[in-house]
């Protein structure tokens, strides 16, 4: 049943499967040289972000010029949205198996990289997922290798609870996505999300009838608990600051880089595909969650003192900024506004990437950096390492010219356009962009705190610089790829503009029916069996 | 949902706040009868959907099914939690066995009640409990178990009212309703869904498990590292 | 042959280049041959400019009659528009789009920009190679400059006005860093600070008048960006066909300010708009090329080294008003009442400058002042409006550049050889001393002074015919005028003669004004003429004639400097006396009046200085013989008063300035000194003494206010004395300080009172809502998961109720 | 057909109270493996709504679903028992608020206050011996079943 078609869509998760396999199998026989395991795992990332251009992008482009933007029908779709969010998986996995990498690891070394390869292969599925079940199977593939990971960092008593912490909290949250689901599946009647049949037109059936069902709102609202965990929106951030704070540099960058882009992803192929046009709930929703977000992470990251506390509540902070931008899409389908949560999430994850990969290039294991005072110094006995935290922090806080202020850009143009597209709700947007601005402005002050005391305070004491040469290597690609972003925005911004209109538009009843194209012959294996039956 | 709901909710409520620790034997009992009472009463306000043997077969299930959930959150010893949790997976599989997924609810049999569960319970039993435990008695702070109970219990109606939609039957059906019946077929007709459609997630899940498996055996590793350089200035 | 769109690419890049490695490799590795990469780079760029200069002079010949021009489109920095281009065009657009650019043009103006800032720069690198020795900063110096080199490169090669604004500021910072290279001396700070602050009111016009284009015209190209998009298709030169201008000029938004369509089509806005935006244009133009009233700035830029001097403060970063305002001349055309200030303001400024150079004992400030002076003729140039005029100007520029260079090397090859004093009343009689420093420096000041066979003479020259020229053009108007009897309504009907140079549309009354003013001017440029001869005959005859003084500082080994310093300038000196061969008279009259040499039928294609010629010229008397004669004459006037006063007998010179100068007189009736005579307080004791105090103090009250009375007459005369104004640069730092910088100080101390009280208070109180919300957001994070997950539901819980 | 409904809304019911007792038994209990169960009694919850839907819609994609929902519950399980045991070595407890080490500055710890006395001593749980150690018999403690 299987044909080159699906093999071909599929080459990167095969080639990552390998690699798992390989790194599972031959790091229970190899003992040592576990240091190559990183390089290795890095390696195979590159080289399949190679590949990638030839094989996958080719079939992709072939797909998609063939049936105008967008292949629907059974669970995998391929369409430039799925095409860039995979591409930056893997620049993702590259970056985290070589934030990773620690110096003095003896063991398990292939273990933890074969998790971020699990991971990786994760977040390639829920990009292209069209299905609930290949949607939760693919969040979970995301999930408990994080787990894993987390518990593999340090073995103090802050590094446990921290894992604790986040997986039971994760598991009540993927029970709350998993009942949406449920509600998902009993309105459309299918595990299908957009396409003939599916919860797309399910939902906007259920919206269309009158009085309205009932259950939407009841699954919206339990789908964005669940998935609103993965994303650190208020009110489900509770755990970042303490996970954050309790484990290592490395696995706070991945914390704060795979379950958001994993999160956001689903939040986009579910949440907002279904979401039908003019349903307000819709808007109000991600808006009221953002304002909550963005205001929650700031105003409580003026007050710490301890570095990755201050930035988890600063991912919580960015999140907030990329509801805005989902809310503008869902609200006007036209605002652009997932293309800047794209955009927003690229300059964002990479940010991230950068400081955490400072931050654990500069402990060691036997000191960790946790105060923010063990930085103080920084600007003078290693300049390199704080130019690129201040480079990030001033790409957090959205200065020109950095990828951030690009990000923030896209995001307050789709809120204004938002304004201009939601006819008669134009106050809310545009309370949503002062909101924004104000935030934008309050986060500056932890940021620069950071950067004064990097410049402005007397050294305590020289930082070990223990992290080696992995996380540096992170730090560096992340910052010049800040820098880079910064400096030519409009290829990317090109780039997520075309995933944003490749993506399938709200529905408004059940028009997708009539217009929806007929099968391609390639996806018969992957086409509905019960359609297939009959 | 109706009055005889409502109060079954009030019911259900009110003997969880009974049986659920902090508690004593003499409110577990009664918060038990008021449970059944409440669950009963929920379960009869419910309106009926088929011939009379189904419904009663329904209710025992149901009355199992919750009835030993609420005994699971409440028994103090989590011993008696996990098997009370398996008696409601029993139920759970009875239940979906009578919505005619008979493979589902023998796979939440064997892997939830045989698999998960036993080895929860050599867990729990290795952990060896001193009697009681403190967080086994007692709940954290003063207000968790009442606010957590009300947001529950509030939880409940709310689901409560919110499926009450559906008796409207304003959720067009996708099929007819009658293909699941056909028993024969049923388990032919599952694996061709799931090695077609889902295929996909099937190769995934597998991927997950070997990544559980290793992980598993990863943090086994790195705690018994833990506990090795631990002991050394002891010896 | 070359591809000129790649070497104007590799002229910035070079400087750029050596800026970074001297500033990575400067401190540990390169230490004391820091100058190697910066020369390398910069001489290198020179190079390329000459290539490109030739490129730019084998094309234009085949350019089309607009001008010849060439975009090249380096970089679109934030080019959202590229995102916008898929979407379908039925569809409105998601989001405004954003589009800025980094394009570059290459025309006849920028290529020969470039020659000038890279060659002078390229000889001033070899002398700080060695002027700058043994300095700790040696690294930052070269890397300063290789940036300063840059951006001025840059500068003159952008064709944006937002990007020419942010190298207008950032030669502005290459110039606050070198003025200041000396931190350490309070002077040094205190010039460069002054330098940035003056500079910034000239920088608030300059901005201001970029965003009244941008709201005037839409864009703020200087480019048709229809011509980048075929540029980059087919990368041929744009041929300003017909359809191309009626195209740009149908679609407003694709023609550039300052683009062919639009100086094609007269697409421009005069009146009061078009006044105000090139007055604040010419604002940016004062600041930065230190004209009145912003020329305060400069004299105490003198501060930094001299070679700094040299290169950014006489050669080229002041020059760049000069450029910006020639290479605005459409703008500048559709208002001639703001040429006429731009032609006031330069002569103006040259004849104070003039005046106050005339006094001044520092050698450096001299030259300074020379400089302001200079640029004020090149102002004068520029304000005709003409073709001859701004290539007169543009001409007078690049002259200047080489022997202005070469003076201030000179001086600072003095300084050098005297232990860094640069009194003049300090040293003397140096020709013997540093016989090649006093060569060049011969020829440098003959060459200021206007001698005929020297670049200065030709230039000069061609300015003050210009503004001849236009005093021709006026009183031609005002004839033709007569002649019709009418106003300006039937001159349009009659084509022949409709108008000379755009003079047409003026008032009677702005004519008459215009024939005042231009006739002042040149009056004053030649006033000014003769007093540029006297004061740098003074300069060289006070430094290398007369009997020989060296001061102590010198350590008793004067000598004459280096060969690294001596070759440039010698070869800077050589440039001195040929450059004027590029004004070469062809007396045809054929050509229009301002392309009769070679210097400026070159930069006449560049599109915008070809502007200049669209009005119709009238073919005025072409070589000013006249005009000529009486520069020459007033030049060596000039020379003979100074050699008369300095050489020799310095004697009379003391009796010439005492003349002059008041204070002697002044002084001896000065109120302050009657207390101090011993007798007037021993009769103030006597009295006190004999219990007459109050007597004796109501006296002494009477007697000085009698005094103040007789000596106040005096005092103003004294403060006002010609050579106490000259010397004292007709108190414009005094005047700059009480009028704008005390009062300013006052009103802020008043603000900060009010900030300190009434708005830190408010502020902190803003400033303090976030960390309360967040004090007890805080609160929330108890560390236990069951009361996460109760939060979650609660939350959770809430939004549903709200629901259903 | 509203029988189908009917029985859709009973099964509904079922699920969400299921799914919410879990959720209450999430937030009250404090021993991490009972909650641990908690969690999957709440995905028991969701498989009973989903086979109901599934019923209802006569379509296979809700059991599909429970199926893969059982099959990740097994993973994470597997991880979970791992974890559970690697917490229960390190702190001894197998109690939820021990690991509250990580929180807000400056906000006080919780600690259970008037623990009351035990009232049924009489209770005797179940466990293990060890394995490899020889059980340490105390002859007046009666054992749970001390026949065998």
């Amino acid at each position: 049943m299987v044909d080159g078609t699906t093999i071909r869509l599929l080459s990167s998760e095969i080639v990552l499967l390998g690699v798992l396999a390989f790194l599972f199998l031959a790091g229970t026989f190899v003992r040592r040289a576990h240091g190559w395991w990183p390089v290795f795992t890095a390696l195979a990332f590159a080289a399949l972000l190679a590949i990638y251009g030839f094989v996958d992008r080719r079939f992709a482009d072939f797909q998609i010029s063939d049936s105008q933007g967008i292949v629907l029908n059974g669970p995998l779709v391929v369409d430039l949205f799925g095409l860039l969010l995979r591409q930056f998986a893997l620049v993702i996995g590259l970056l985290l198996a070589l934030l990773c990498w620690r110096r003095h690891e003896e063991e398990l070394t292939s273990e933890r990289m074969g998790m971020i390869v699990a991971l990786v292969i994760g977040l390639l599925i829920v990009a292209r997922a069209n299905d609930l079940v290949l949607m939760f199977v693919g969040l979970e593939t995301v999930s408990i290798p994080t787990y894993v990971l987390m518990f593999l960092g340090r073995r103090d008593r802050g590094s446990a609870e921290s894992t604790m912490k986040y997986f039971f909290l994760s598991v009540f949250s993927s029970a709350l996505v998993l009942y949406g689901f449920s509600f998902l599946f009993g309105l459309g009647g299918s595990t299908q999300l957009v396409g003939a049949g599916g919860i797309q037109e399910g939902v906007a059936r259920a919206v269309a009838g009158s009085p309205a069902s009932p259950l939407v709102p009841l699954a919206l609202i339990l789908l964005l608990g669940g998935l609103g965990f993965k994303i650190t929106a208020v009110p489900f951030h509770f755990y970042a600051p303490d996970v954050y704070q309790g484990t290592t540099n490395s696995n706070a960058g991945l914390l704060s880089v795979a379950p958001k882009i994993a999160g956001f992803l689903a939040l986009i192929r579910v949440y907002v595909a279904i979401v039908p046009e003019r349903y307000d709930l819709g808007w109000q929703l991600p808006l009221g969650i953002a304002v909550l977000t963005m205001t929650l992470g700031n105003v409580c990251a003026l007050w710490q003192r301890d570095l990755r506390r201050m930035l988890a509540y600063s991912s919580i902070a960015h999140s907030g900024y990329m509801l805005m931008g989902i809310a503008s899409t869902v609200a006007a389908a036209r605002s652009g506004g997932i293309a800047a949560v794209i955009f927003y999430l690229i300059a964002y994850s990479l940010t991230s990437l950068a400081v955490f990969g400072a931050f654990a290039f500069l402990e060691s294991q036997d000191r960790p950096l946790q105060r923010l005072e063990d930085l103080s110094g920084l600007g003078k006995s290693n300049p390199l390492v704080a130019t690129a935290i201040a480079v990030s922090m001033f790409s957090f806080a959205g200065i020109p010219i950095l990828a951030g202020f690009w990000g923030k850009f896209g995001l307050f143009t789709s809120v204004l356009q938002a304004a201009q597209g939601a006819q008669g709700n134009a106050s809310w947007f545009l309370f949503l962009a002062i909101a924004g601005a104000v935030n934008a402005a309050i986060a500056a002050a932890y940021y620069l705190r950071l950067i004064s005391t990097m410049y402005f305070q007397e050294a305590r004491g020289n930082l070990p610089l223990g992290g080696g040469l992995g996380p540096f290597a992170t730090m560096l690609a992340s910052t010049i790829l800040i820098v880079g972003i910064g400096l030519f925005p409009g290829i990317t911004m090109q780039r997520a503009r075309l995933a944003d209109e490749s993506l399938p538009q709200p529905s408004s009843g059940t028009r997708m029916r009539a217009e929806h194209p007929p099968a391609q012959p390639g996806f018969q294996d992957l086409s509905r069996a019960d359609e297939g039956s009959r | 949902m109706s009055g005889g709901g409502t109060w079954g909710l009030i019911l259900l409520v009110t003997g969880l706040f009974l049986a659920i620790p902090h508690s004593t034997r003499r409110t577990r009992n009664a918060g038990g009868l008021l449970i059944t009472a409440g669950i009963v009463s929920i379960l009869y306000a419910l309106p009926r959907f088929g011939p009379w043997f189904e419904q009663l077969v329904f209710w025992a299930l149901a009355l199992l099914t919750v009835g030993a959930s609420a005994a699971a959150i409440s028994m103090r010893s989590p011993v008696y939690a996990a098997i009370w949790f398996a008696v409601s997976l029993l139920g759970t599989a009875g239940l979906l066995v009578q919505q005619h997924a008979q493979f589902v609810g023998v796979a939440t049999m064997v892997v939830y009640a045989g698999a998960i569960v036993v080895t929860f319970l050599f867990v729990v039993m290795l952990a060896q409990p001193e009697g009681h435990e403190t967080h086994d008695r007692l709940s954290w702070g003063r207000l968790a178990k009442p606010a957590s109970i009300l947001a529950g219990g509030t939880l409940m109606a709310l689901l409560g009212s919110a499926c009450g939609a559906v008796l409207n039957g304003d959720i067009p059906r996708a099929g007819d309703g009658q293909s699941l019946l056909d028993d024969s077929s049923e388990l032919a007709r599952l694996g061709n869904e799931l090695f077609s459609v889902h295929l996909l997630a099937v190769e995934l899940v597998g991927t997950l498990l070997l990544v559980a498996l290793v992980g598993a055996i990863a943090l086994m590793i790195h705690g018994r590292e833990r506990r090795a350089t631990r002991e050394v200035p002891d010896a | 042959m070359f591809a000129i769109e790649k070497l104007i690419l590799w002229i910035p890049a070079l400087p750029l280049l050596a800026a970074l490695i001297t500033a990575l490799l400067g401190p540990k590795f390169l230490r004391s041959t820091c100058h190697i990469p910066a020369i390398i780079g910069i001489g290198a760029s020179f190079l390329f400019s000459l290539l490109l200069l030739t490129e730019v002079r084998r094309e234009q010949d085949a350019a089309p009659p607009g001008g010849f021009e060439r975009i090249v489109t380096v970089w679109n920095w934030a080019n959202l528009n590229d995102a916008y281009e898929h979407a379908e065009a039925a569809q409105p657009p998601r989001a405004v789009p954003l589009r800025i650019d980094v394009v570059m043009r290459i025309d006849a103006l920028t290529s020969m920009m470039l020659c000038m800032v890279t060659s002078v720069a390229t000889l001033v690198a070899v002398f700080a190679a060695g002027y700058m020795h043994g300095d700790r900063g040696y690294w930052r110096f070269f890397s300063y400059v290789s940036l300063f080199v840059f951006s001025m490169t840059m500068l003159v090669s952008v064709s944006n006005f937002a990007l020419l604004f942010v190298f207008w500021e950032a030669v502005g910072v290459c110039s606050y860093l070198l003025i200041g290279f000396w931190y350490e001396k309070p002077e040094a700070a205190a010039a460069g600070k002054k330098a940035f602050l003056v500079n910034r009111v000239g920088d608030f016009g300059f901005a201001l008048a970029l965003f009244l284009i941008w709201t005037t015209y839409g864009t703020l190209d200087f480019h048709d960006s229809q011509s980048v998009d075929s540029i980059a298709s087919n990368a041929t030169a744009v041929a300003a066909d017909d359809s191309l201008i009626a195209a740009s000029v149908a679609n407003p938004g694709t023609s550039g300010v300052l683009g062919k369509a639009r100086i094609a089509s007269g697409g421009y806005v005069g009146g009061a708009v078009g006044f105000v935006i090139c007055a604040l244009l010419l604002l940016g133009a004062c600041g930065k090329s230190a004209q009145f009233p912003l020329h305060v700035w400069l004299p105490d830029a003198m501060e930094g080294p001299t070679p700094v001097s040299a290169l950014i403060h006489a050669a080229t970063m002041v020059t760049a008003g000069v450029y910006m305002v020639a290479r605005c001349t459409p703008l500048f055309m559709a208002s001639p009442d703001a040429q006429v200030l731009v032609s006031c303001v330069g002569g103006l400024t040259a004849l104070l400058a003039g005046l106050i150079a005339l006094t001044q004992w520092d050698l450096k400030r001299v030259l300074a002042y020379s400089t302001v002076s200079q640029l004020g003729f090149m102002f004068l140039g520029l304000g005709t409006g003409s073709l001859a005029g701004i290539t007169a100007a543009m001409f007078h520029l690049f002259t200047h550049a080489f022997f202005k260079a070469v003076l201030f090397l000179g001086a600072g090859s003095v300084m050098h050889a005297m232990g860094n004093v640069i009194d003049m009343r300090r040293f003397g009689g140096l020709r013997r001393i540093m016989p090649i420093t006093y060569g060049t420096f011969l020829i440098g000041s003959l060459a200021l002074a206007g001698v005929p066979p020297l670049a200065g003479f030709w230039s000069k020259d061609a300015v003050l015919g210009a503004v001849h020229d236009k005093l021709h053009l006026y009183e031609q108007q005002i004839e033709l005028r007569h002649a019709q009897g009418g106003g300006a309504a039937d001159a349009t009907t009659d084509p022949a003669r409709a108008g000379i140079g755009g003079l047409e549309t003026l008032t009677d009354g702005q004519l008459v004004c215009g024939i005042q003013a231009y006739g002042w001017l040149y009056y004053a440029a030649t006033l000014t003429a003769f007093l540029t001869a006297f004061y740098t005959l003074r300069a060289l005859l006070l430094t290398f004639h007369g009997t020989e003084r060296v001061p102590h500082e010198a350590h008793g080994h004067a000598h004459e400097s280096p060969a690294s310093m001596t070759f440039p300038l010698m070869v800077l000196a050589a440039a001195a006396c040929i450059a004027g061969l590029f004004f070469d008279q062809t007396y045809n009259a054929s050509l229009p009046s301002g392309q009769r040499h070679s210097f400026a039928a070159f930069l006449a294609s560049a599109p915008q200085l070809a502007a200049g010629a669209v009005g119709k010229t009238p073919a005025l008397d072409s070589f000013h013989l006249s005009v000529a004669a009486t520069s020459v004459l007033v030049s060596l006037a000039g020379i003979g008063l100074a050699m008369y006063l300095y050489l020799g007998d310095t004697r009379e010179v003391r009796v010439l300035t005492s003349l002059f100068n008041l204070d002697g007189v002044v002084q001896s009736l000065d109120v302050r000194r009657v207390f101090r005579w011993r007798w007037v307080a021993a009769l103030d004791r006597m009295a006190r003494r004999a219990g007459l105090g109050l007597v004796a103090t109501v006296t002494g009250y009477l007697l000085g206010a009698v005094l103040i009375v007789v000596s106040a007459p005096l005092l103003v005369a004294m403060y006002v004395s010609p050579y106490r104004l000259s010397q004292r640069k007709f108190y414009f730092d005094e005047l700059y300080d009480w009028g704008i910088v005390r009062p300013l100080r006052g009103f802020s101390r008043l603000l900060a009172s009010a900030d300190r009280w009434l708005i830190d208070s408010l502020v902190n109180f803003v400033g303090a809502v976030p960390p309360a919300i967040g004090a007890v957001c805080r609160r929330m994070q108890t560390g236990l998961v069951p009361f996460y997950a109760l939060a979650m539901l609660l939350a959770m819980l809430l939004l549903l109720a709200s629901q259903l | 057909m509203p029988e189908a409904s009917q029985q859709l809304f009973n099964y509904l019911i079922v699920g969400g109270l299921v799914f919410a007792l879990g959720t209450i038994g999430f937030i009250v209990r404090r021993n991490l493996i009972v909650m641990f169960l908690c969690a999957e009694m709440m995905l028991q919850g969701v498989s009973i709504s989903l086979v109901g839907w599934g019923r209802y819609h006569d379509r296979l994609g809700g059991q599909m679903l429970v199926l893969f929902m059982i099959a990740v519950a097994a993973c994470e399980a597997g991880v979970a028992l791992a974890l559970i045991v690697m917490l229960y070595q390190k702190s001894g407890k197998l109690d939820v608020t021990f690991w509250q080490g990580v929180r807000e500055e400056g906000r006080a710890a919780f600690v259970d206050r008037n623990v009351p006395r035990e009232l049924d001593r009489e209770d005797h749980w179940p466990r293990l011996t060890p394995a490899g150690i020889e059980p340490t018999l105390d002859e007046e403690a009666p054992l749970h079943r001390s026949r065998v």
